[in-house]
């Protein structure tokens, strides 16, 4: 059978899918429905310093192909996860990312340290979509400034493999791309969700508590795949794609775009197999396929003549 | 908890705007009154995600493993569900929630359900009445077409059961919390009574009232959009209160069912 | 009956519901299906100085809720339209805006003066997603000067109505907005569609000609909803909502966010009496509710409190 | 043309995968054979857009106006399609296109098609058949089992109709093509000869070199991805050689049928 494993910074995975922070808990629920030690990783929650409650509701609403969540980041806090999730997905053989956002720099640093120390962590991953107090609330995913001061400061927080997700609201991802590459992220992710909206035409108002949410699914498949494919072409890391990843055939045309690794996100929801069935099928193809190398088939899209 | 894929057997109107569905699945899964399933039966991303509904009833029906639910058609899946017939296939995903179960020291059990919240409170009925309990149903529509054209209600003897329709076309005229005030005013052992409610939002805030003002312990079974229906995407949290103070609780997994005196109604 | 007539700049259109630029075609081929002097206007494919063959097949492809096009705006050429097809609109009572593009701000202007003169042509809608080729490639939508230069080069060039169509594909829309707002234009359009992408696993290449192309359809309605509630608030002239509009619910959302008038796009593919419906169907809604003035419906939208 | 729903009427089984699907309409409308419809019998917007399908018929059938066209199953459009049941709506587009009108002058209509195609090869052969003309039918499929079981080919007689797989399960056995090279080279009276072809782009190809080389009047019947089918996109043009140039046109307004020399097949 065809190897899986990829290597991205100092981890070596042993398949290239994983899940999406935010859609997969702390990993604890789907260990009823699958042996969850199999998948590539598994990225939990975003964590943050202290224990944060998140949005009031309404949090989620569908969209046409898509949902919008405004979660708000509720999560138990980057110690209590170490303390109380971390020694039992250690326990299910899990391999964990962990999900890191702040309000701040040292923030972030902050719970990158912590992680730093925590056994069974395989990766950090960065969620810089959201927004720097300290700078008027934009984001630091929207800015290469900001993006690559705050990459620099995790950076030296912490030795374990530093994913750097970005957000997909820019003009130029690509540009983002760099600039975290350059302050030292061994890999970035890709796609955070779209920014959006939906109203609630009885009210007369948005329906969800916090007016905009997150766009993912199947809907932002297209624009992730862009993106994929536009940074896959300007950074030297290993690119992870994520959006809308719904069967082994969307995993397929990301591996084609460029990236070394895909996320589950959205599609847990919808059938929590999903990431399962993914791996599985994968395999199958590159089999039957014949397909000998992952890497060599990462970025193997034909270029149009033009 | 299992993830499926079942065949439908038969979908039948009940009322109005309602459907009895019944799945054939692999095996019948344990399950307790008030716990539901996610479920989605139509190709495409849209709609996306799965839908709540609560478990019927999941039993053997001449020797097949038979789940049944109960649905009110209201948007783009429930509609898309009413169109399904016979060897149609759906995904379910279940049993989901914490479901029903009736503490310790009470032996008489007032249920009242408003709208679709008949599906979750006769379940749980069935299940007391089963286990020998004093029960007594309140069920609120607003009017005789809503009255579902189901087992439970068509073979419960009056005493039991109490119909009422906001317009009087059916049963008592009237607004069924009204009647749930006069049945809480006749009870005489408070300790040993429960109360357990599951309706549109402004029917749950007057049970609250209700449950308040006599002081009887209640349960109500909540509804919230749900994304995921397992626990994972937080989606469906709600207000607890609790010794520590106020936390956000997921419907799907720390419910649907709470202590009315510890959860805030939205409207 | 309400008065559903809009105010945009010099222009009164009888209604709120317009068609948008290339998927109306040049709007002859509706008037089999329905009256088309109903509509509030519609939008012809977007026209060029001279006649642009458009980018080699394939061109489109359905995503999940939504499309990719990549037509490479074929069109026959702002003289041949004024000659050939604008003559034929009017005989058909039709409410006429001339979407207009260029690869210069010269060009731009250059479209706009011969439709300036043009009997019939209500409204010039800009499309200022298109590359500018004197600087290296970047779209005049995705940079505040470029956008601001090439609307004023416009606004020398043309007395009639003029409205900018936005680009979603930039970091923030709401200053794109203002410049071309103080640029002297007297409407914003948004949203273009957002950049995207599919690859066909079979052949290993990109599906579209193009590579990549623009997504439209109910899939991007939440980031085109929540575009224009962020701009509604940032600037005084009339906004145009489109976006993913098949049905009028999706027109209210508009409308509420702080649309003035909409634009209906994908949705004529899918069903061809679209536009009319979700006029009618508003119309109905509106004497239902009795609501009795649009311009107060417009922006409605309760603020959360936070 | 006209835009309306239509109620599925039957939706058989007629190969491996293919459908027959026969929808009542509120009349009959005029077609030329050819043409086709833009079909959408699905609840939600994924898939999105209607999808395109020869028109196999337009008639009055017991005293209703039935519309009827036949798919293969490729895709998610069609798997849905497929699972239609009497009853169910559908959303029609249609007549659309150019459709075929023999030119002056010819005689005989050489026609072939392959796999799927025969949906478009049958109602123009029928058309001629029924003024009078000569006609000859090629069909191809890649075996016995993707042999459409619809009344045309069953009915026509042997001389009329040449069946043939590739594996040689049902009629002869070969490719379509051979077979059209050497009917083609039996021709007598070239400029009153006319082909005619529908089928993948690789038969079609095949079907242009013959073409040249026999020099024989030739259209073909092209497929492209469609989102409206009505000229409004532009999503859909080939490049076709005119006097002036290479211009590009839509296949869903001045096509689906061009003439074979003036159109680029691309695999
Ligand atoms: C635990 C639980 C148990 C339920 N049990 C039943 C049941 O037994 N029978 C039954 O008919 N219904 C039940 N519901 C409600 C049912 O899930 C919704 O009516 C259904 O999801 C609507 O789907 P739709 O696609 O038809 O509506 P949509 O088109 O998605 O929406 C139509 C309307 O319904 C609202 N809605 C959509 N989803 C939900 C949801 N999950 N919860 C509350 N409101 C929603 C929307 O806000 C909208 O106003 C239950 C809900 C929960 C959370
Ligand atoms: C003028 C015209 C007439 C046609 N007549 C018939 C007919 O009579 N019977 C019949 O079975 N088919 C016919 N087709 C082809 C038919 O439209 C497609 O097979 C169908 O749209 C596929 O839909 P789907 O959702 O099942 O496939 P999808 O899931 O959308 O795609 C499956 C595969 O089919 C390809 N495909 C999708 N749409 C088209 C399309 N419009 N044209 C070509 N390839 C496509 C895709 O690239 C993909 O590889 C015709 C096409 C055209 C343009
Ligand atoms: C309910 C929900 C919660 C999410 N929470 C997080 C989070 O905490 N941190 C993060 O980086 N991304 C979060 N995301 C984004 C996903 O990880 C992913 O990037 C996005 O959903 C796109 O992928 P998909 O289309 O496969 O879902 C969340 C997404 C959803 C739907
Ligand atoms: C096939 C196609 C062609 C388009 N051509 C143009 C164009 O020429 N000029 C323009 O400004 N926008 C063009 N657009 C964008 C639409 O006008 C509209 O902004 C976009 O599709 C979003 O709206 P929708 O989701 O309702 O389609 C085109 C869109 C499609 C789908
Ligand atoms: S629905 Fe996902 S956590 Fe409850
Ligand atoms: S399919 Fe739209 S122009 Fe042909």
């Amino acid at each position: 059978m065809i190897d899986l494993s990829v290597q991205i910074g100092k981890s070596r995975f042993k398949n290239p899918v994983f899940t999406a922070s935010g859609t997969f808990g702390y990993g604890l629920e789907f260990s009823v429905f699958y042996d969850i030690s199999q998948l590539g990783a598994v990225t939990v929650k975003g964590l943050s310093l202290e224990p944060v409650p998140g949005n009031p509701g309404p949090r989620i609403f569908e969209t046409p192909s898509g949902m919008l969540n405004a979660i708000g980041l509720q999560n138990v806090g980057v110690r209590e996860f170490v303390r109380s999730y971390l020694p039992r997905l250690r326990e299910l053989g899990a391999t964990v990312i962990a999900n890191v956002y702040g309000k701040t720099e040292e923030e972030y640093a902050s719970v990158a340290a912590i992680l730093d120390e925590a056994e069974g962590v395989e990766a950090v991953e960065l969620n810089i979509s959201c927004p720097n107090v300290k700078e008027g609330g934009i984001a630091f995913g929207a800015n290469p400034l900001l993006a690559h001061n705050v990459v620099s400061a995790v950076r030296k927080a912490t030795e374990k493999t530093l994913i750097v997700k970005l957000s997909p609201n820019v003009t130029d991802i690509t540009e983002i791309a760099v600039a975290v590459e350059e302050a030292g992220a061994d890999s970035v992710s890709l796609i955070n969700t779209l920014l959006g909206m939906v109203i609630d035409v009885e009210r007369k108002r948005a329906v969800l508590g916090s007016t905009t949410g997150g766009l993912s699914g199947p809907a932002i498949k297209p624009v992730a795949l862009r993106m994929v494919y536009q940074v896959s072409k300007k950074v030297k890391i290993p690119v992870i794609g994520i959006g809308g990843i719904m069967t082994y055939r969307d995993a397929l045309e990301f591996f084609l775009a460029g990236a070394t690794a895909i996320q589950v996100g959205t599609a847990n929801f919808v059938n929590p197999l999903s990431a399962l069935n993914i791996l599985k099928d994968l395999e199958k193809y590159f089999e039957d396929e014949g397909i000998e190398s992952l890497s060599q088939y990462v970025g193997s899209l034909a270029e149009v003549e033009s | 908890m299992d993830f499926f894929t079942g065949t439908v057997v038969s979908n039948r109107v009940i009322s109005e705007k309602c459907h009895l569905m019944k799945v054939e699945t692999e095996k019948v899964l344990d399950y307790k009154p008030g716990q539901f399933i996610m479920v989605r039966g139509w190709k495409g991303f849209d709609p996306l995600l799965p839908r709540p509904f609560a478990i019927y009833n999941w039993r053997e029906e001449e020797g097949r493993p038979i789940l049944s639910f109960v649905f009110k058609v209201v948007g783009r899946g429930t509609s898309i569900l009413s169109g399904l017939r016979e060897g149609d296939r759906v995904q379910v995903n279940g049993p989901l929630g914490n479901g029903f179960s009736p503490p310790e020291g009470k032996e008489r059990f007032i249920l009242a359900g408003g709208g679709i919240g008949f599906s979750a409170v006769l379940p749980v009925a069935r299940s007391l009445v089963d286990s020998g309990k004093d029960v007594r149903v309140l069920l609120g529509a607003r009017t005789a077409g809503e009255i579902p054209r189901i087992g439970y209600v068509e073979e419960a003897d009056r005493d039991h059961l109490l119909i009422t329709t906001d317009d009087g076309s059916f049963g008592e005229k009237g607004i069924v919390t009204d009647f749930l005030e006069r049945e809480l005013e006749e009870v005489g052992e408070k300790e040993r009574t429960l109360l357990f409610a599951c309706g549109p939002p402004r029917m749950l805030k007057k049970v609250q009232e209700l449950a308040e003002r006599f002081g009887i312990e209640t349960y109500l079974s909540l509804e919230n959009y749900m994304a995921c229906g397992f626990g994972v995407c937080l989606g469906c949290v709600v207000d607890r209160r609790t010794e520590e103070g106020i936390i956000r609780v997921r419907v799907c997994r720390e419910g649907p069912i709470f202590r009315s005196s510890e959860v805030e109604i939205y409207d």
